[in-house]
């Protein structure tokens, strides 16, 4: 049974990945389980400077998914270079994917040729975070603003550059073909969908930014339609994100055509829910008579 | 570490208004000091429910909640012989030794109050049974009281409407109380009344504090406090925060 | 305790409506209750000529929710005004909603004519279909197509026209302050997300058309949020829909802004679920010390 | 009329590889004829899941199902003693009325078999013991042929690998039967040609069909069959079509 996929050049020794967020800088997790079971690592959205990040609460709970408003708090790129990547790279010898945020082109580029230099092997870079004022989301919503970020990013950097999109941006798939024209050597999908609620006794929102990012196994019909859509759109490799839970989940990302997918919410209630999906994974393999993981990718069809 | 494990439910029912004492059989050794806190999983809600250790021994643990909203409504509807989905060993928890030699107090709020039984009894164990202020809304709401007693305890009771104890807020009779250390659990209000209270005594202590969760193991940010010392996840460097780097 | 609500000139009971699509022509569920309990029945969308709608299997289960391809299948709006229409009038003397379907601007006219002068007391334009082609959602997504349905339909008719509204739309307030100048007397929203699934096993498709519509409580924190938006954009009374199953749920809809609400999927799992939010209401109300239910409407703040 | 009721499980356990039998006892007075489906809440999936009624009474029905999925799966965890959410009076079921003085036979397939149960024990009991054609994969999966021998019907059983009967498909040994209406229940390709055999020999029949279902009473059109007369909804105007309306 063959468990392992290949993002471009790298392989993987199967698809499961911890979506950044949801697995601090990695290391902490090392408490649960040994990390080299998995893919690879997706590391907290970084920026150039430290950031504490929106107000608390910060999460909301829902059905079959919660809100966060985290708003990308994290030590600033400095810090996680220094302190967090070696203590990452203590127990875990993987694949690490940085997530590289910025509220301007020139802060991307800097995370990103930060993290290039400091041996992160894929440079995510999230141009989609809903939770932030002034950045992110802005950056991913119209393929031209993409493009300029992709380029901009390219130039600086050796290591592949994965864009990470937004749900919320009005054509994702014009999105992804605007990365991939500019260089993108991947795209992760989906980031969390625009969400809300209020306390039904006050009226008031229930999490401090009123509006906030919504994911967890609710999102995915909608992630796993963005993903067929794109990966009929695009022939660079798509990371698969939104409501994984099981390797039933999996199985059906990589149908719709991503090479590997992330788990985002389900850490947070499962602490090992990325390992639980590595143990499954062949048993079900085995099952629905699959030898070669990578053979399926993209066997639902062709997009649209 | 942390475990993740499954715990029996031995004993599950009211000790006071819509508050549930929980006997849990199951694995103890990865709580390690009074105040850490578990993460509870309820069928029926994606995220867990954090909820304190109120006290432990080698066979299990106690759990004093109150049946605020969905979560914690259905978890007061678990029969003996469930089983329970935890996380245990969560947070850092009280400090006792940072108190030795002082007079200490505990001072707790409604549901602050169970982490502090836990504490007490370690405290009393050692021969320093500590004063207990404790504050509840009303007569009906209160609980524990007795127990503290039980260990030796000094116990001071506020009652908002003065139905048990004093009429007022915890930090009435504590006023009056002579002490050089604290450790204080409950609604935020009432953690910084007892802080601002013992800056005036010159006394210092630990806070516990909330934030709703995400992971309640590190991994979200989602519980964050800003500090004089820079920010602290809730669940990992906290819940229990000390009194020199708390900011309100 | 007063559960009555306003839409436009029209007082409904209470703010409870079971959505289009998820409730037959409301007769046949008189089987279960009396449907005068309702505030309003809103009907199956209608076309002009009788649809088959979309080959089998046209539904999927999802966490919280389900996809569902049903592709408008009705008996045209002849049989529906001579045999429907009348034997809801049998069971139910409350407001009756009409949600129009067309493929054309002339058919919406045409259709919402015929309901117009066959006695429906709200014609809900349904410009948001996701589950046929050249159709519906083709007139949603953009504010302009939007306008010129809504202007078309309002110089046809004399009752009042709700526009029900699509999430897949790209900016939804946009299209929302379009129908509202082009004359609109209200708007319904969300209809439902594109998603999809797939058979972990096979890979294929789980719904006939490939991609489908998502709702279900796994939807609501979408919705309410686009409700909240749209609410903070336009003037005219909004209709909130979007994964409601409980009092609470409709709370959360008229706090952000809603002056009612639809409950669509939770009608196939629980024929019961509007008459039990219906019962349910008076007990929040008290419980949270609310006397008018029109006192609530839009609590939360004024959207942006 | 449609009833929505909950049911208290008296027995639940397998009868051949994968297939339960379930006993509810409850309310049954909505059941008025045997084809006739309910539809169940199953805890943890969203839609209800459709069981045909395998034979009911004045105290309770009974259900026969196999785990295939995520939800019947989780159906055959439920223990005696615990209750579940049924709709019940769904669906049009069987018109045994239409048989009447013409040789009858059943014909089942798989899980197709149960509702033929409860149409044969009522045939019998009306002194016209139909005769039964039963077709399965292989004899562990097979159940009821005792059954329905107990009846006195004649039983006619293939196999796909014949290591129980016949092998073959059950339209192999019904082909040498003499019969002037049929009664099927059973996958849509074996439908097609117990259709066709009918069509061949001049019988009349009802057939029991399967679509995925949003609600099972109405209101979705989520399951609908294009049939000569128009379209049909399997769960109101169905599960049950007249031979004579099909469509394949
Ligand atoms: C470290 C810690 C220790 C705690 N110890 C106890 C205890 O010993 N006894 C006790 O009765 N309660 C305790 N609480 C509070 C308890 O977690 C909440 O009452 C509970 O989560 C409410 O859940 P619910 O589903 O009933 O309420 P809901 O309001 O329906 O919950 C909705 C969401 O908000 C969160 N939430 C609601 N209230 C709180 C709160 N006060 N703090 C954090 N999150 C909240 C829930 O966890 C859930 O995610 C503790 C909280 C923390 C953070
Ligand atoms: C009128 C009717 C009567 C039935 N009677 C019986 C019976 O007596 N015994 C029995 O074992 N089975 C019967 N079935 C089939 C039974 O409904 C399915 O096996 C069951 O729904 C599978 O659910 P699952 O969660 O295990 O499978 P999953 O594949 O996980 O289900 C996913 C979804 O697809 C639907 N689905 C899956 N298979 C079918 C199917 N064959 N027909 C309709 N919907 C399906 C499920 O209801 C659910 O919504 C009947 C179906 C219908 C429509
Ligand atoms: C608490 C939390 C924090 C997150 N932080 C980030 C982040 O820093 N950078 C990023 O690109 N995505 C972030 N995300 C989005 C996830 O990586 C993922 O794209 C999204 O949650 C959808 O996947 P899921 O449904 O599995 O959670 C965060 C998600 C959550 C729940
Ligand atoms: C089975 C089904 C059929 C539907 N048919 C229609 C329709 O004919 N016209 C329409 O405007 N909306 C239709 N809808 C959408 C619902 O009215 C509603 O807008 C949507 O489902 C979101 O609400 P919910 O989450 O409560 O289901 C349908 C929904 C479902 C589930
Ligand atoms: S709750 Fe996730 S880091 Fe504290
Ligand atoms: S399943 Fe809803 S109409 Fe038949």
């Amino acid at each position: 049974m063959d468990t392992s996929v290949k993002l471009g050049e790298l392989t993987l020794r199967n698809p499961v990945i911890p979506a950044s967020g949801t697995f601090g800088f990695g290391h902490e997790m090392a408490k649960w389980y040994d990390l080299n079971r998995l893919g690879a690592v997706a590391l907290k959205g970084t920026t150039r400077e430290a950031r504490f990040g929106n107000p608390t609460p910060r999460v909301a709970e829902c059905e079959a998914g919660l809100l966060n408003a985290v708003g990308l708090q994290n030590p600033g790129v400095d810090a996680v270079v220094r302190e967090e990547l070696p203590r990452l790279r203590a127990v875990y010898s993987g694949p690490v994917i940085a997530n590289v945020c910025g509220f301007s082109a020139e802060e991307y580029v800097e995370v990103a040729r930060r993290f290039d230099e400091a041996g992160a092997d894929i440079l995510e870079i999230n141009v989609s975070c809903p939770n932030v004022r002034h950045g992110g989301l802005a950056f991913g919503a119209s393929p031209e603003a993409a493009a300029a970020i992709t380029a901009a990013v390219k130039a600086a950097v050796k290591k592949p550059v994965y864009m990470k999109l937004s749900p919320n941006a009005a054509d994702i798939a014009a999105v992804a073909r605007a990365c991939e024209e500019a260089g993108a050597d991947g795209l992760t999908l989906i980031n969390t969908l625009l969400g809300m609620r209020v306390d039904p006794r006050t009226g008031r929102p229930l999490v401090s930014t009123v509006t906030s990012g919504f994911s967890g196994p609710a999102i995915k019909p909608v992630a796993l339609r963005m993903v067929f859509e794109v990966c009929g759109a695009v022939k660079i490799p798509v990371v698969g994100v939104g409501g994984i839970a099981s390797a039933d989940d999996l199985l059906e990302f990589l149908s719709a055509g991503a090479s590997a997918v992330q788990i985002g919410a389900q850490n947070l209630v499962d602490p090992y829910a990325c390992l639980r999906v590595v143990e499954e994974l062949p048993k079900r393999m085995e099952e629905y008579g699959i030898r070669d993981l990578k053979s399926i990718i993209g066997r639902t069809g062709n997009g649209q | 570490m942390y475990k993740n494990a499954l715990y029996r439910v031995a004993e599950n029912r009211p000790i006071a208004r819509e508050v549930f004492r929980m006997r849990l059989l199951g694995d103890t050794r990865w709580i390690t000091a009074p105040g850490q806190f578990v993460n509870v999983r309820v069928d029926g809600c994606y995220l867990r429910r954090p909820i304190s250790v109120c006290d432990w021994d080698g066979g299990g643990l106690t759990l004093l909640y109150r049946a605020v909203g969905k979560g914690t409504r259905l978890l007061s509807r678990a029969l003996p012989g469930e089983t329970l989905d935890l996380l245990t060993g969560l947070g850092n928890g009280y400090d006792p030794s940072a108190a030795r030699g002082r007079r200490t107090v505990l001072i707790g709020g409604g549901v602050g109050v169970p982490p502090l039984y836990g504490l007490a009894r370690r405290l009393a164990l050692a021969g320093e049974p500590p004063a207990a202020a404790l504050g509840f809304q009303t007569a009906a709401d209160a609980f524990l009281a007795e127990s503290f007693l039980t260990l030796g305890c000094e116990v001071l009771v506020a009652t908002a409407d003065g139905s048990l104890g004093e009429r007022g807020f915890v930090t009435d009779p504590l006023s009056r109380l002579d002490y050089g250390y604290y450790f204080a659990c409950g609604p935020e209000p009432m953690l910084a009344a007892v802080h601002a209270l013992g800056r005036e005594k010159g006394a210092e202590g630990q806070l516990s504090f909330e934030r709703r969760m995400g992971c309640g193991f590190g991994a979200c940010m989602s519980c964050s406090c800003e500090t004089l010392a820079g920010p602290r996840r809730i669940c990992v460097e906290g819940p229990v925060l000390r009194s020199g780097e708390v900011r309100f």
